[in-house]
């Protein structure tokens, strides 16, 4: 036997090495952390997860590792479930054949009966409407032309870009916001225009187009408009109204060279947009004055949400979008060990995830009753392993 | 008589090896070298002796089987004939050739028969008085 | 029998047999003759398979090469089967391993009949030796069919009276050999059958005792006639 | 069958003697980099923070407090590297070997290409017996870095004084540093990685013996099939990263999963083929 010793010795000996490691990555399996619930009911967390140090927590106990993954790292259905696209997950999980293909087109609207779709490609300055009726299964298709902004001509611009920002839809009538980033040929500033097209979802016939938004043409060079969308957070949710963020900043103008400054803010305005009646309006200074104390702007449920998110204690406001006067009494938040914090709202409650106890902590409430329904935290479930002290996990909303 | 004494047999390309080997048979058989009734070496023995392949030693024994110079019984190994006849015939047989030979190549000289015999008998006189005192003479 | 009909064969647009028919009985030595480049070794290769065909056929005892005709027929090539850093005894137990028609009593005679040392590295065997091993390791095989391509050149005098001594042996009786050489000069009256290839084709095809028994010509002359003629 | 497996075994382990002396030089080279580079790297290491301490004035415990300890993964990643160089010399003797296995029996003095093709055995049992050694090798270099990584734990304990000890899993040391590409930790990863690895040997492979066979018509053609069948793979995992395409990414690994398959069944067929009637000494 010594003539095949060394084959055999070669094959027996790595087989046994890998027979090892199997067992020993198969232990591995599950991350050795847990999310437990210290107080409250885990169901509100459902469709929520905690991802950090290559773990995925679910309150319900779940645990799955993530990372460590190369070839096989693009191949899953469900997106990246950071902010913009967790809802999406749950049309991909509910209705997979209609979203195929279209998993990342501009914007979706849904509600109990119909899921919409709106996508512009640029190329063909159509809007591709599509519309799933939720009980028969049944999809309709609209194209919608759009024009250039009124006043405006191709050869103004030596480049533009167009998207839908939101879609709505109120009692039969579809709105689609378009947001328009035109640059000019000149040197001038860009154009932001925003346009409301409105089509009838029975006939498909355009209704009317309400231009909800233009900026007024900045002169000096270093003066910049930017307009940013305040939408409903829960981008697919039905939601009358939608408000813009304008600023206006001026550029340092370059001078002094070594610490360029940021830039400052000249002006900033609120413009709200109510769908139904095609209404602007701009947020009275009670409002202005409550955001200008550092306070980020959210609208969710119709309501405007003011606060300060990275930021050790931050306090919840909520404003009237119209008026600017408080809508309810605001809520402060717990203390977090670090800045680094991330606030959702969805289904009239407050998903707050921070570091308690130097442990990534979430803590649940309910808006109108502010009482907190959930509270719950990482631990580690092997001494061996990383400690999650100061770690950061993030809340990812994945899907039902 | 081992197979190795056996006298060695040089071979021409032209003639079929298998005749070259019958008449070298006739010719130990004329000279004694082989006796009546004494076993042949087998086949495959004379092929190696006589640097031939086995097909060929075959053929020469068939060959011999026809022209009755050996006799095989059963599956013992032949042997060369007792009949005085055919022996007898194998010898005037291989001189008549030897002579018929001789005859044509000196008939082109065309020399009288007289002087042939002389010459004859001078050569073959004096050759069988070499070949006598001293056994390992210079071959004729 | 190995039966040849019409085999072509094209090698980077030079036509290298073009239509090759002989046949090779069991039992008998035939020999391929031609000159160099006559396509010799590629008739030897396409019969054992070791090289595909353009057209024609080939049957070894009735049936088309497969591997279980390797127990059947054994080629003996003009150079080492075996890799070098292998030792005489490894090639031999490879034999052993993987030849059932192998005949280990025989290769030891063989062995010790062309005095060759078990030690020895294949590698640095001299070409005469190597030769000598190849024919240990072709003609140990109690197969029907030997072939041999050239065993003759390039090797000492003494090395091929020892070689042509085999031809002689009962290692060949009833077996088919098939032995290509381009001088024929020391196994001129060893071999039964002559086949004569001249540019990829036959040109003579002759048993070589009728041959002088009825024109009285040797194999030599026969190729004289064709390849000076 | 049972023959033919017999026969299949003697000539793996023919083909896995003659790579021997290579086999284990790869695993000298890769083992003395690894571990004699992570003894090298900790000792300077170590020497570092002595002479801090000196400066400081502090106890080791307080330097850990303030520098939490000195981790494997962290004079692992000083390696990588080298590392990195030693995996490399395997894979790149490993794939050049994978055709040299078949070119060596036709080149040289020795021409053991007769020999094997006129084996009374299954032409293909060759390409198997081949095949079965390149994997007996990437398995037996596969285990050999498992053993090394424990090496280098067991290095670490022994070096690194326990108040700078940083304690870690095995897996978890594995998984955290870039050797995890070729060591994979989780099964789908290793199928898929491996898969594609067995398919370019299997490409390969037949590459080789189109060559034998078709000389450098043989060549282009093998090259073209496994070029062809690697585009098509980069595309199917790059379609599967762009998220508006038709198809799900889990119908792209399906349809990755099935060019793996259809190339190593055409592969292995082709091979079979050439073996049975084309390839040529």
């Amino acid at each position: 036997m010594k003539k095949y010793g060394y084959s055999i010795g070669l094959a027996a000996l790595s087989a046994l090495v890998l027979i090892g490691y199997v067992a020993a990555a198969s232990a591995d399996r599950k991350p050795p952390y847990r999310l437990t619930t210290e107080e409250g009911d885990a169901a509100v967390m459902n469709g929520f997860v905690l991802d950090g140090l290559g773990s995925r927590l679910t309150a319900d106990g779940g645990r799955e590792r993530t990372g460590s993954r190369f070839l096989s790292a693009p191949f899953h259905d469900l997106m990246e479930p950071d902010h913009y696209y967790s809802e999406r997950n749950e049309l991909i999980l509910a209705h997979r054949s209609f979203m195929r293909g279209h998993r990342m087109d501009d914007s979706y609207y849904r509600d109990d009966a119909t899921v919409i779709g709106a996508d512009l490609d640029d190329e063909r300055s159509t809007i591709d409407v599509r519309l799933l009726d939720r009980a028969s299964g049944g999809v309709r298709e609209l194209e919608v032309p759009i024009e250039l902004p009124a006043g405006t001509k191709q050869s103004d611009f030596h480049s533009y870009n167009r998207s839908i920002v939101d879609v709505q839809l109120e009692n039969g009538r579809i709105h689609l916001l378009v947001r328009g980033d035109y640059s000019p040929l000149t040197e001038g500033q860009r154009l932001w225009v925003y346009e409301d097209h409105i089509v009838d979802s029975a006939s498909g016939e355009r209704v009317g187009t309400v231009e909800v938004f233009r900026n007024a043409p900045e002169t000096e060079l270093p003066r910049e408009t930017t307009v940013e969308l305040i939408e409903e957070v829960r981008q697919m949710d039905a939601s009358g109204i939608v408000m813009l963020n304008v600023k206006r900043l001026k550029h340092d103008d370059g001078t002094n060279q070594e610490q360029p400054s940021p830039p400052l803010l000249q002006e900033w305005r609120l413009v709200g947009y109510d769908y139904a009646s095609g209404e602007t309006w701009e947020l009275p200074k009670a409002g202005m004055d409550r955001l200008k104390q550092g306070l980020e702007p959210r609208l969710h449920g119709g309501i405007l949400y003011a606060f300060k998110e990275h930021i050790e204690k931050p306090v919840i406001h909520f404003l009237d979008p119209r008026s600017g006067e408080a809508a309810a009494e605001p809520l402060p938040l717990e203390e977090s060990d670090i800045p680094q914090r991330s606030v959702r709202l969805q289904d009239g409650r407050i998903y707050d995830n921070f570091l308690a106890g130097k442990k990534p902590t979430v803590v649940v409430y309910d808006e109108a009753s502010r009482r907190v329904l959930y509270r719950g935290s990482v631990e580690q479930a092997d001494p061996r392993a990383e400690p999650v002290d100061y770690k950061y996990f993030s809340l990812n909303f994945y899907g039902k | 008589m081992g197979i190795d004494e056996w006298p060695e047999l040089a071979m021409n390309s032209r003639d079929p090896v298998y005749l070259q080997v019958v008449r070298h048979f006739k010719e130990l058989i004329a000279t004694g070298w082989l006796e009546a009734g004494q076993h042949v070496p087998s086949r495959r023995e004379l092929a190696a002796r006589m640097k031939i392949n086995p097909n060929t030693a075959q053929k020469a024994y068939k060959e011999m089987e026809e022209q009755q110079l050996i006799v095989t019984e059963g599956n013992s190994p032949s042997r060369i004939t007792s009949d005085a006849a055919t022996l007898r015939s194998i010898r005037s047989e291989l001189l008549g050739e030897a002579v018929q030979a001789f005859v044509e190549s000196v008939r082109r000289l065309d020399a009288p028969v007289e002087e042939l015999v002389e010459l004859v008998r001078e050569k073959y006189g004096r050759g069988e008085a070499a070949a006598e005192p001293s056994e390992g003479g210079p071959l004729p | 029998m190995i039966e040849v009909s019409d085999i072509r064969k094209k090698y980077r647009r030079k036509q290298v047999l073009g239509g090759v028919s002989f046949q090779a009985q069991k039992g008998q030595i035939t020999s391929l003759i031609g000159l160099n480049g006559a396509g010799k070794s590629t008739v030897l290769k396409a019969i054992m398979g070791l090289t595909p065909i353009d057209g024609g056929s080939i049957r070894i005892g009735g049936q088309a090469i497969s591997p279980a005709a390797y127990n059947t027929i054994a080629f003996i090539p003009d150079r080492l089967t075996m890799p070098g850093s292998m030792r005489l005894r490894d090639g031999l137990q490879f034999m052993a391993d993987f030849y059932p028609r192998w005949n280990p009593a025989r290769a030891e005679d063989l062995m010790s009949f062309f005095r060759l040392e078990r030690g020895e590295k294949i590698g640095r065997l001299s070409k005469g030796t190597a030769m000598k091993f190849n024919l240990v390791l072709g003609m140990a095989q109690d197969v029907d069919y030997v072939l041999m391509d050239e065993p003759f050149s390039g090797i000492d005098l003494f090395s091929r009276e020892l070689i042509a001594e085999v031809f002689t042996s009962q290692l060949v009786e009833d077996r088919g050999v098939l032995i290509t050489t381009h001088e024929i000069g020391d196994i001129e009256h060893l071999i039964d059958h002559a086949v004569l290839l001249d540019q990829g084709r036959v040109v003579r095809d002759f048993d070589c005792e009728q041959m002088r028994e009825e024109h009285g010509k040797s194999v030599i002359d026969v190729m004289r006639e064709v390849y000076r003629g | 069958m049972k023959t033919n497996l017999i026969a299949l075994l003697k000539l793996a382990d023919l083909e896995i003697r003659r790579f021997r002396g290579i086999l284990l030089g790869l695993m000298a080279l890769v083992a003395l980099i690894q571990l004699g580079g992570l003894s090298m790297v900790t000792r300077t290491r170590l020497s570092q923070i002595e002479s801090q301490i000196e400066r400081s004035g502090m106890t080791l415990a307080e330097f850990k407090l303030q520098n939490s300890g000195l981790s494997l993964l962290e004079l692992l990643g000083e390696l990588d590297g080298v590392t990195g160089v030693a995996i490399a010399c395997c894979i790149v003797v490993v794939a050049a070997y994978t055709l040299i296995i078949w070119y060596r029996d036709w080149f040289g003095r020795a021409s053991f290409a007769y020999r094997l093709l006129m084996l009374p055995h299954p032409r293909f049992l060759l390409y198997l017996s081949k095949l079965a050694a390149i994997l007996t090798f990437v398995f037996s270099l596969f285990a050999w870095q498992i053993v090394i990584v424990a090496g280098q734990m067991l290095l670490y304990h022994v070096q690194i004084p326990h108040q700078l000890r940083i304690e870690r899993t095995f897996i978890d040391t594995i998984r955290s540093t870039d050797l995890v590409i070729f060591i994979p930790v989780r099964l789908t990863e290793f199928l898929l990685v491996y898969g594609l690895g067995l398919v370019i040997v299997l490409l390969l492979f037949t590459t080789a013996l189109l060559e034998r066979s078709y000389r450098l018509k043989g060549l282009l053609g093998g090259l073209a099939l496994s070029a062809a069948a690697f585009v098509l793979l980069v595309w199917l995992w790059a379609g599967a990263e762009d998220r508006g395409s038709f198809l799900y990414p889990t119908e792209l690994l399906a349809l990755f999963i099935g060019v793996l398959l259809v190339s190593a069944a055409a592969a292995l067929w082709l091979g079979w083929r050439l073996l049975r009637g084309k390839v040529s000494v």
